[in-house]
């Protein structure tokens, strides 16, 4: 019974916002967060770092973007690569060309562009709806691309249009070890969900999911539609902005515009079904399934006699599944794996009651 | 009972996620970031069914030194965070078998596990790719662009006009047409062309053809209205036929089409079908399976229904071929580290310097029945390209024949252009090159 | 003036290609309000099964005949295991259900007939033409003359018999055509079959003027362009669309790419669909609805 | 109440089509400062339409409206709500997917002055100004009676109730003038009598001034201070609720005939 309830009760409005209304819940956050910032770092290998936790973390970042975006605001985007593409060059170059620019305001301002660019492509959203929006979206995914490609001053003129991350280093401290790039991202995952929780929970969120819901309504109840959806897509830019310096810089250390391509849109819309659509939690699990559940499949595979499954089978067989989940999860629970989680806490709560 | 299998299913997923396990025998082990679906799987196929046979084949001979040779693979589907993953997966070995090198065979995996492979101390091999500068040792001492970089393929390409219009001095006003891919590999050498166009005073246009490119009706209208004398067609996938097909709806003559390295397999012209008839490109290795090496392979390996190739008519085409070339050279990497540090498996520090004293001449490849097949390789601290040559064959509708002897890439024009690459890199980095001179 | 001429007719020729995608989205947007992403795996799916048939040794109208047969199973598939179950869903979940849909297509495709490039000829010569100094492409000509045939079979389909009736009836108003006896689910399986059949269509002519491989199912970001400046709802919207965004995206490669470097078909006809948007929120053949609060 | 001799709503000759069919056709009419008044008619005779066109939905297409002294030919519905207008809707327009509680608070939105990122930082005027927020949106709540569902997702709740909950945010932005689109539609005689109350309490103890549209001609007599009738885009009545009952045209046009 250690979801006991019992006695606690919100003296103040105040205490009915907190992030967590019952102290269980609180508790375990702080534990999680102990654990994220203080134990892994220290036990976690460099495979689990490098491979898991940090894309893991970036993706959550991402899906977090786009479901303010999509999941609460209600405009589908097929564009979310091109914000993160920004995020990531904004970025390089804000490091390259402005001499000692600390590395935390050189992420913060390549957010800050991507979002600049997100609002551009987000104007349309203002006269055309649904899917027509689609297409803004995609000419944002297209172009972005084509220009990092096409103009080279972006990548510094490097023949190759890579571009490769800025020394990580905050006040002195080298941040290019695993836990080092593991925590720089955990630091912003963890602001920024804040940021973006208290968002939801407030006026501006309550606009957004108006807008979703029933945006003539919204309007009628005086609602600023424009500001409102431009909001939207401000805060979502800036989030998967921030999202794709932290991709290219301490994920993978180099990257190309095509590394930002409409797949990796997929990938992040994919999180955000799978996870749950309005809901801030729902991103880590649906960037924490994405994540994990190739490298499971192939682990499973590694576990039957070879010769049994190829790999390009299994990649073929992941393709299918995945399409299958999403499919499933629209047709038995919209809300995603965050609905689940949510179902199996409420039964924590009875516990050891059923009802 | 049902718990019980799903949580033995469990732990060994957590075991292997966790890596480690029993020590193995005397094994030395080739990670495999391979990628066999999505749009390069034609690649994937062949060059890692071509490798996987070539270490089956040497394995069947007795391993190297009696050091069998283990590989595991990872599909990566030629993206990079995959293949980020695979790496980080891999790199510790399987099963306590140390790793020799990566070959990932994709330009972006390439990079982004480049500072992680000098760091891992692994050799990471980008066989006919990669990064270009990195030929300069000296910067880059864990990363070796075997054979041919891309700058001295496009000089071996022009080369290669030159003779054919009689002499490098001929090359004064023609016209020559880039089409390059939208891609930073598709940009890559284009400052190389204009460098060559200024100093052999041919005119040079650089057309880009979108990712993925298949339209390119405006740009062969284009091409037609200029009227070159040679299309250096720098394709990737559905480019290339496309290019072909389209050359032919509007007119213009395969046969003064020159692909290049990512352009020049069979998967590249059959799907053209009649329009790819008489097109050339570059190769570093002839296709065919007449070589002893490929015979044996196809004794040992195939005929005893070990090939790793799903189609076995593939056998011998030029990714395969590939493959097989790319595994003489890593295991004559491993041979030859062996003879300096015993013969026992190797960690990748050990087969790096093998890589480095690489020296394949005539004899050592007819020893190994690859005479003709590879080019002779000699690689030094500072060069860790090698060859640097090529030759040109054409497509007859069904097959790829080789119509040239080698033609060399001018390696003393683009040495200068690279060491400044390499240098501004080690700048940007922090790095401090090491010395060649010192290097034994 | 003559290249001009060149350049544009080439653009209206491949712009055809591009309608014949968005004609399969128009029908099953009709009938059952569905976005249908997959459109373009479902011509992959198509095109990769038929060269599969003919490369065993299947003779043409065998392999085409069982290629239509297996995408009717595939349209009764999904409209049992996909449609049925999200009826009365909003727009939204549907488009992204068939975004997870077509991951199914293609990796069944590729499960099942491997991931190599195949050749596929039709059997058409692609000699250009010599008209007047200008080139055409007898291919393109073909492909040209069979949309038209194919846009001539579907009207139809859609306008003479009793089948196209309850169509029509369903795309006015399916909670009407519900009342008055029209069985919605087979309606939409015989939509979504018809759909496979112009992807089989659209798949063969494509195949054989890419190859028959992976990079089919993109043919879809071309298509939707087509569909965003025609609307979703009009055949005659979706061949004006493509006829326009071919000869849009040939023109401006030719004439402004140079000003910016080239290499811009790929965002060019999301930027003219963006701007026929802000005049005609709905397309050009599109019809929208009035709001009723 | 002061200001009682000039009207707070004045219809001057508004004319509106849809693509050449015409919905309404020169209609003028007052509305009273602190009163109830009704619009009756037929399904179709334009009374949504005059809704819409009052707080800025539809465009009319001739005519003006004057509101609380300030003339204007035609208003979005930003303004609108700005200026002090609220609705319900006929078919329920409730944020589906949040809780009673939030619908609410969405409605007071216009009485935020803190910015969005003070709220999302929850530093300055912004805690201070949630928790007025919130007890005004709780009084609201406790007016309707809705305290039990507060944390419900409107979605889950009965028909009646949404409807109630409607009433409450357009409520909470303390309108003064209040637009209800049959508030009544498809309740049972006991929900409808409560539905009256709160309809009546609303107007008596905050001096809202109300115009609402109802077929339950019952309701109507009880309720209204004021009846305007309309029957196919033309006003055929206009005046208080015994008066128009009296009036033969309206008899023969709606009365006479029930739909």
């Amino acid at each position: 019974m250690f979801y006991t309830e019992a006695g606690q009760f919100s003296g103040h409005y105040r205490a009915d916002r907190r992030l967590f209304r019952l102290r269980q819940d609180r508790y375990a956050l702080y534990a999680l967060l102990l654990f994220a910032f203080a134990v892994v770092p220290a036990i976690g290998s460099d495979y689990w770092l490098n491979a898991i936790l940090i894309p893991f973390l970036v993706l959550s970042l991402a899906g977090l973007g786009l479901n303010l975006l999509t999941g609460y605001a209600g405009q589908l985007s097929l564009g979310s690569a091109a914000f993160m593409a920004v995020g990531a060059f904004a970025t390089y170059n804000l490091a390259l060309r402005v001499p000692g620019l600390p590395l935390l305001v050189g992420i913060a301002l390549g957010g800050v562009f991507a979002a600049a660019a997100s609002v551009l492509f987000g104007l349309p959203s203002l006269r055309i709806k649904g899917f027509y929006l689609l297409v803004s979206t995609l000419a944002a995914q297209f172009f972005v691309q084509w220009l990092f490609t096409k103009v080279s001053w972006f990548s510094n003129d490097s023949a190759s249009g890579v571009i490769t991350a800025p020394p990580l280093r905050i006040a002195g401290h080298d941040l290019s070890n695993p836990a080092g790039r593991y925590l720089l991202t955990l630091g912003f995952v963890v602001a920024l969900t804040l940021l973006a929780r208290n968002v939801v929970k407030s006026e501006l969120g309550r606009n957004w999911m108006a807008v979703r819901d029933m945006d003539t309504a919204a309007a009628v109840i005086g609602i600023p539609l424009a500001r409102t959806k431009l909001l939207a897509f401000a805060l979502s830019g800036f989030i998967l902005g921030v999202a794709g310096a932290l991709w290219a810089f301490t994920y993978l250390g180099t990257v190309e515009p095509h590394g930002f391509d409409l797949s990796r849109s997929f990938q992040v819309l994919f999180i955000i079904i799978i996870g749950g659509l309005g809901s801030i939690a729902g991103n880590f699990l649906g960037a924490a399934f994405i994540v994990l559940l190739p490298i499971g499949l192939s682990l499973l595979s590694g576990l039957l006699p070879p010769g049994v499954i190829d790999a390009g089978q299994l990649e073929n067989l992941q393709k299918i599944v995945f399409g299958l989940l999403i499919i499933g999860f629209l047709i038995k629970e919209p809300e995603g794996l965050a609905r689940l989680w949510q179902q199996l806490r409420e039964r924590a709560r009875v516990w050891p009651l059923r009802y | 009972m049902k718990h019980a299998t799903f949580r033995r299913v469990a732990a060994l997923l957590v075991a292997g996620l966790l890596a480690g396990g029993a020590h193995a025998a005397n094994e030395q082990y080739f990670p495999l970031q391979s990628y066999r679906v999505g749009p390069y799987a034609a690649g994937g196929t062949g060059f890692f069914g071509g490798f996987i046979d070539y270490l089956q084949y040497v394995n069947a001979k007795g391993g190297v030194n009696g050091v069998k040779l283990t590989w595991s693979e990872c599909e990566t589907e030629y993206v990079v965070e995959k293949g980020v993953e695979c790496y980080e997966r891999l790199k510790k070995g399987l099963n306590g078998a140390p790793a020799a090198a990566t070959n990932p065979l994709s330009v972006g995996i390439a990079y982004a596990t480049l500072d992680r492979s000098t760091a891992d101390k692994l050799p990471l091999i980008t066989i006919n790719h990669g990064r270009t500068d990195s030929t300069d040792g000296s910067v880059f001492p864990y990363v070796f662009p075997l054979q041919l970089n891309p700058y001295s393929e496009v000089s071996a390409i022009v080369n290669y006009i030159g003779q054919k219009s009689g002499g490098l001095d001929k090359l004064k006003g023609k016209k020559i047409v880039t089409l390059y891919h939208g891609s930073p590999y598709g940009k890559e050498t284009n400052p190389i062309l204009e460098l060559l166009a200024k100093k052999y005073g041919f005119e040079l246009t650089l057309i880009e053809v979108p990712h993925p490119g298949n339209e390119q009706q405006s740009q062969w209208l284009n091409i037609r209205r200029i009227k070159p004398d040679w299309v250096i067609l720098r394709g990737w996938g559905v480019m290339n036929p496309v290019a072909l097909k389209t050359a032919k709806k509007t007119g213009f003559p395969v046969d003064h089409i020159i692909g290049n390295i990512w352009s020049n397999s069979e998967d590249d012209a059959a799907p053209a079908g009649d329009a790819a008839k008489g097109y050339i490109s570059i190769t570093t290795h002839p296709s065919g399976t007449q070589f002893p090496v490929l015979q044996d392979i196809k004794k040992t390996v195939i005929d005893a229904g070990k090939g790793n190739l799903a189609d076995p008519k593939r056998f011998g085409n030029v990714y395969y071929n590939l493959g097989v070339v790319n595994g003489i050279l890593n295991v004559e990497a491993v041979r030859l580290a062996q003879a300096k540090y015993g013969k026992k498996p190797l960690t990748g520090e050990q087969v790096r310097w093998g890589f480095e004293h690489l020296n394949l001449d005539d004899k050592r490849l007819k020893e190994l029945g690859a005479y003709g097949l590879v080019q002779p390789l000699k690689l030094s601290c500072a060069d860790h390209e090698g060859g640097g040559a090529v030759r040109f064959q054409q497509w007859d509708g069904s097959k790829w024949n080789v119509i040239s002897d080698w033609v060399q890439a001018d390696r003393k024009l683009l040495r200068p252009i690279i060491e400044e690459s390499s240098k501004k890199y080690a700048k940007e980095k922090g790095i401090t090159p090491r010395d060649c001179s010192k290097e034994s | 003036m003559d290249f001009f001429l060149e350049v544009l007719t080439g653009g209206l020729l491949a712009g055809v290609m591009y309608s014949l995608v968005a004609i399969g989205f128009v029908l099953i947007y009709k009938a059952s309000g569905v976005f249908n992403f997959a459109q373009g795996a479902m011509v992959l799916f198509a095109a990769l099964t038929f060269v599969s048939l003919v490369e065993r040794g299947v003779p043409f109208w065998g392999a085409f005949a069982l290629t239509l047969a297996a995408m009717v199973a595939l349209a009764l598939l999904i409209e049992r295991a996909v449609l049925r179950p999200l009826v009365n869903r909003s727009p939204i979940t549907l488009f992204m259900a068939t975004l997870g849909l077509s991951y199914v297509i293609e990796g069944a495709a590729q499960a099942l007939w491997g991931a190599q490039v195949h050749g596929l000829d039709l059997g058409i010569a692609d000699e250009p033409l010599e008209l007047g100094g200008m080139l055409l492409s007898q291919f393109d000509l073909f492909a040209a003359g069979t949309a038209a045939l194919l846009v001539a079979l579907l009207s139809f389909l859609f306008n003479r018999t009793r089948l196209g009736l309850s169509l029509r009836a369903v795309a006015d108003d399916a909670l009407g055509a519900l009342a008055v006896g029209i069985r919605l689910p087979r309606i939409w399986a015989v939509v979504w079959a018809v759909a496979g059949f112009v992807g089989l269509v659209a798949g063969l002519l494509w195949g054989a003027r890419l190859g028959v491989q992976f990079s089919l199912s993109l043919v879809v970001l071309k298509a939707l362009p087509v569909l965003i400046i025609g609307g979703f709802t009009s055949m005659t919207g979706a061949i004006v669309g493509g006829l326009i965004v071919g000869a849009g995206e040939k023109l401006a490669e030719v004439y402004l790419g140079p000003l910016v470097g080239g290499g811009i078909e790929n965002w060019f006809p999301y930027a003219l669909a963006l701007l026929f948007l802000l005049v005609r929120p709905a397309g050009l053949f599109g019809e929208r609805a009035i709001e009723r609060v | 109440m002061t200001e009682i001799s000039s009207p707070l709503l004045r219809l001057e000759g508004i004319s509106l089509s849809f693509k050449g069919v015409k919905a309404i056709s020169d209609i003028s009419f007052d509305v009273a400062r602190g009163r109830i008044t009704a619009l009756i008619g037929p399904n179709g005779a334009g009374k949504s339409s005059l809704l819409n066109v009052i707080n800025g939905v539809y465009r009319p297409q001739a005519g003006r409206i004057v509101f609380d002294g300030e003339v204007r030919r035609r208003m979005d519905p930003h303004r609108a709500a700005v200026r002090g207008i609220a609705r319900t809707f006929q078919n329920i327009a409730l944020f589906k997917g949040m809780s009673v509680l939030d619908n609410v608070l969405t409605g007071r939105n216009l009485k935020r002055r803190s910015s969005w990122l003070e709220q999302a930082l929850r530093i300055g005027r912004a805690p201070a100004e949630d928790d007025a927020q919130r007890r005004r949106a709780e009084e609201v709540i406790a007016f309707l009676h809705l305290q039990p569902w507060r944390h419900t997702l409107v979605s889950k709740l009965p028909y009646g109730l949404q409807k109630r909950v409607e009433l409450a945010r357009a409520l909470a932005a303390e309108p003064k003038l209040l637009l209800l689109d049959e508030p009544m539609a498809g309740m049972n005689a006991e929900e409808k009598r409560e539905m009256s109350r709160f309809v009546a309490d609303v107007n008596r103890e905050f001096g809202t001034t109300v115009v609402l549209i109802e077929h339950d001609i019952g309701v109507v007599m009880n309720l209204s201070d004021h009846v305007v009738v309309l029957d196919y885009g033309r006003k055929i009545g206009d005046g208080p609720p015994d008066e128009v009952r009296r009036n033969p045209e309206v008899i023969a046009a709606y009365l006479g005939t029930r739909h």
